[in-house]
């Protein structure tokens, strides 16, 4: 069960189990944004507050499996406390940790070198690309907090 | 495909209920099809349009006996899978008989197929849709039955829940429909290859329901309706084959089932679903609802013994009005995760909300882990899933 | 199929524009998928359904990729048929698009799939409908086209007529109509299979057209529209596979190509035309074009040479801008008669209207006898076909 | 090709080559009634009167090929002169000759008996039975016919 273990490392069942950040913000004045993975029926809600260009707070609440919640938990923990620009940099950066797997396997590319050190203890999320039906669940926080930053 | 070897373990199939696997003679069908008699029906004189022609026209016979429709094929229409047959249903039926505040009965526990063609409806008619209740008996909740039916034109439930496994007493409620100047519906997806169905004895007016969920091929799905109403229903798309005439200024449809069958119709696909219609028949279907019921019951016995409430099954735990589909709820361990962990096993199960969102809801939930039977499963299939989830509640514990 | 024998000769199968006959990698790659991995597609998590979603969405990709879509796998939208895809154009794109009053222009020579949806719609919310009349060289007679195209919000046009043979200037069309501030649609049905076909050089913002015509499987069409249209298209068939969520009160369509595919898609199919696909591909579309053309040129002469005025061509004399599809009348013996002495011989033509009314109306027909060639065409099947000629006329002259 | 021989008998071709009683009938006082057989393009119009319960003309016009055509027109010459249920009897027993083939191929039921000889110069149509596609060729005369007499 190899696999499942590059999958379930242990940092991700700590998130899920206890995950950080739990909950809501009242909105105004947070940012309040809804994600939904309609094939697995995860649902994320994500509250931000944003001041003079930085993420000052984030609670999020939803239900999911173990990557999703592990991964908005994880993301939570990270944008917290970081510039908007620093933020965009970390989105893109994981979701191109994200995509590795499907160019390689598709176009025989070389995987785009990615800064593990950058992503911090996100890189937990790494085995998620050997599972493309994962992928959906790890970026789902994701593309939920850049929605509610565009709205910033 | 139950032969293949997946990671070095064999393949347990338990997701029928999404799609079935065909057996040899089915995809054997198809390809003798194509190597053979391939051409398009209908229009053509020579040999094997002849032969095309028999083979699709054949297989509406198999299907009018398999469900015992009284007026045979006069009464089958074939469509692209029960999906398209609910749309047929609510468009072409239910836009031509239904009014501004006309009410259609549905219920909770049914599967998108069976709702959103009629919220579509609704939004362009304005038509009135209720829903039965499901009780924490994860059953029908009839008690409000006859002042639901007050002013339905159309009650439409699913035979068989695909999530609680639960099944429904259509019999009983197309009585109900009728006695309220109703029609009845009933969405046979999960119906048709577990247990005979016999639209007659049902007393319903209308069925549904696709190939690729009784031993056929995708691409192909069924609508049956009573003759005298498919008779006086207009038109749904358009296109070749449906039409009497066309003009510059207008076109004269067809009669018949032809008429809801635009285009080139699933031609090898219908080849495919006589293959299983003979197929199950062959089995007996009497025979094939006993072994899926005694599998289920094996199966429900032994996840009470092993996991106690630690695993719990969202659906009738008797096997009275009951089909072989076992959908899981494990304390603390997300379905999605579940399906992971079983996949390395080589268990096929599948998480989600199984197209039915209302039903979830209703019991808070956001997906089970669902196992489903054929006739082509074996108790080892459950001697295997039990062992990959004490394995999962394991690893999430 | 070709290597058929009936009544003890061999089959000459010259009825492609009907249907095609998918050679050996086409109908192994639906049987392998059936005996391998047939799952249903998108909410597995297990290995065959990923692999299922897989062979789905990979055929996404290989259409977009045959038809050069500017936007890849999200402007392919999988249908049952051709037909389905102009129902669905008709009735997403044009009910939510089209105001009483507007004007959409088709041509004479539509195949009805290209005209009745049009007509239902027009039915429902009085759009107009104008026609290009076909000249006496069967060709289309754009004269008018600039009346015809005032305030038209679409054109749609077939790329190859499937009676007449005569291909259509699709890219000049397409300037045409968006001069006119209306959008252009290719009915591809006959032009798939037999040319290159590149939407973004054709410049139009629709394409439609049948795997079955292209060597694929029965059970799957394709609907091309641009992105930035697609994206803004309601849904049409529902239940699931196209919603984000379904309520008790109303649903939410999801987006991209997965909201105009209702239910459980044609999967086995998808993998046939992905199969399809790769063989023309390997052949070569410009190599395939060119046998073609060589083939129709020599079966003109020849039939000219063999009956002088006796066999009349419905359909340009000349092979530039014209394919294979050759529309025989003949003095005397209707077309019935024709393909059923011709069934004799073992050759397959298809008499009848080709779903084209209005096309055999404006020529004072009421059918031809069509022979017409696919790219596994012979030189020899016109012998037998001049051969067979020749003792229909005997017979009945 | 003795197949063909069967199917296009010297009387069938002769019916197609000069139909009999080919025309229209003002209508009133003539029964018009049309026939489509949408899967080939037939077409056809029959006019006839009918005087006391009897036929006493008939016109058809339309196209068709040579099946729908000699049918037409052999029955034109059966029928002119009848009475309605003579005619009715006719109908029922040239269908019958028609649905041979379909019952004895499905149900392997014997052939019901028909008296060939009621049938006269129609039983040259017989060969029809053996060309499934072309049966509803055969008929289609026959099914307009009694749509118009279903009217007088
Ligand atoms: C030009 C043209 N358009 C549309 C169609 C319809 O295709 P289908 O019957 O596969 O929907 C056909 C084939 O019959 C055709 O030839
Ligand atoms: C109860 C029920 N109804 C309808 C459907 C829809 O079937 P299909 O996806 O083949 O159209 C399904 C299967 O998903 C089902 O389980």
């Amino acid at each position: 069960m190899s696999n499942l273990d590059d999958l379930y490392r242990e940092i991700i069942l700590d998130h899920y189990r206890s995950p950080r950040n739990r909950g809501e913000l009242p909105s105004p004045p947070a940012i309040r944004s809804e994600g939904f993975n309609p094939l697995c029926g995860d649902e994320l809600v994500i509250c931000v507050e944003v001041q003079d260009g930085v993420l000052t707070n984030i609670k999020i609440s939803g239900q999911g499996c173990s990557i999703s919640q592990a991964s908005s938990s994880l993301m939570s923990t990270v944008v917290k406390g970081k510039t908007l620009e620093q933020i965009d940099e970390t989105i893109n950066t994981f979701k191109q940790l994200m995509t590795v797997h499907e160019s390689t396997l598709q176009h025989g590319d070389e995987p785009a070198k990615i800064d593990l050190r950058a992503l911090g203890e996100l890189a937990a999320l790494q085995g998620v690309v050997n599972f493309p039906v994962r992928i959906k669940c790890a970026t789902l926080a994701w593309n939920t907090l850049r929605q509610a930053l565009d709205e910033a | 495909m139950m032969s293949r070897m997946v990671r070095g373990l064999p393949l347990t199939y338990l997701d029928t209920s999404a799609t079935s696997l065909p057996p040899r003679p089915v995809i054997e069908a198809m390809s003798r099809y194509y190597e053979l008699r391939h051409s398009n029906v209908h229009r053509g004189v020579y040999l094997t349009a002849e032969e095309s022609t028999a083979v699709y026209e054949g297989a509406r016979k198999d299907v009018g006996t398999f469900i015992n429709a009284p007026n045979g094929v006069n009464e089958v229409v074939f469509t692209k899978n029960a999906t398209e047959s609910f749309n047929l249903l609510a468009k072409s039926w239910g836009a031509a008989n239904l009014k501004p505040g006309d009410a259609v009965v549905l219920s909770v526990m049914e599967h998108h197929a069976n709702i959103v063609p009629w919220f579509q409806l609704r939004d362009q008619i304005g038509i009135e849709i209720r829903f039965i209740p499901v009780g924490d008996d994860y059953r029908l909740d009839l008690n409000s039955l006859d002042e639901l039916l007050d002013g339905a034109k159309l009650l439409s439930v699913t035979g068989m829940s695909n999530v609680l496994g639960t099944i429904n007493p259509i019999k009983q409620l197309a009585q109900a429909a009728h006695d309220h100047g109703a029609l009845m519906a009933i969405d046979a997806a999960q119906t048709i290859a577990h247990s005979p169905v016999d639209v007659g004895d049902l007393g319903v007016d209308f069925l549904a329901f696709s190939a690729h969920k009784m031993l056929g091929p995708t691409g192909i799905g069924v609508l049956w309706a009573r003759e005298e109403i498919l008779a006086n229903m207009p038109p749904f798309l358009g296109g070749g084959g449906m039409i009497a005439d066309v003009r510059l200024d207008g076109f004269t449809p067809t009669s018949g089932p032809a008429r809801f069958e635009a285009g080139t119709p699933p031609i090898a696909e219908a080849a495919g679903l006589s293959a299983a219609v003979r197929y199950l028949s062959n089995l007996g279907m009497a025979n094939v609802a006993q072994y899926e019921h005694d599998l289920t019951l094996d199966a429900l016995t032994r996840l009470h013994e092993t996991f106690h409430g630690q695993v719990r099954v969202i659906g009738p735990n008797s096997v009275t009005d009951r089909g072989g589909v076992i959908s899981l709820d494990v304390e603390g361990v997300h379905a999605h995760d579940i399906a992971q962990v079983l996949d390395e096993f080589g268990v096929c199960v599948r998480p989600g909300h199984h197209c039915a969102k209302p039903l979830m809801r209703r019991f808070g939930l956001s997906a089970t882990a669902r196992a489903s039977f054929g006739p082509y499963s074996l108790t080892q299939d459950t001697d295997v899933l039990l062992e990959a989830l004490a394995h999962a509640i394991k690893l999430f514990g």
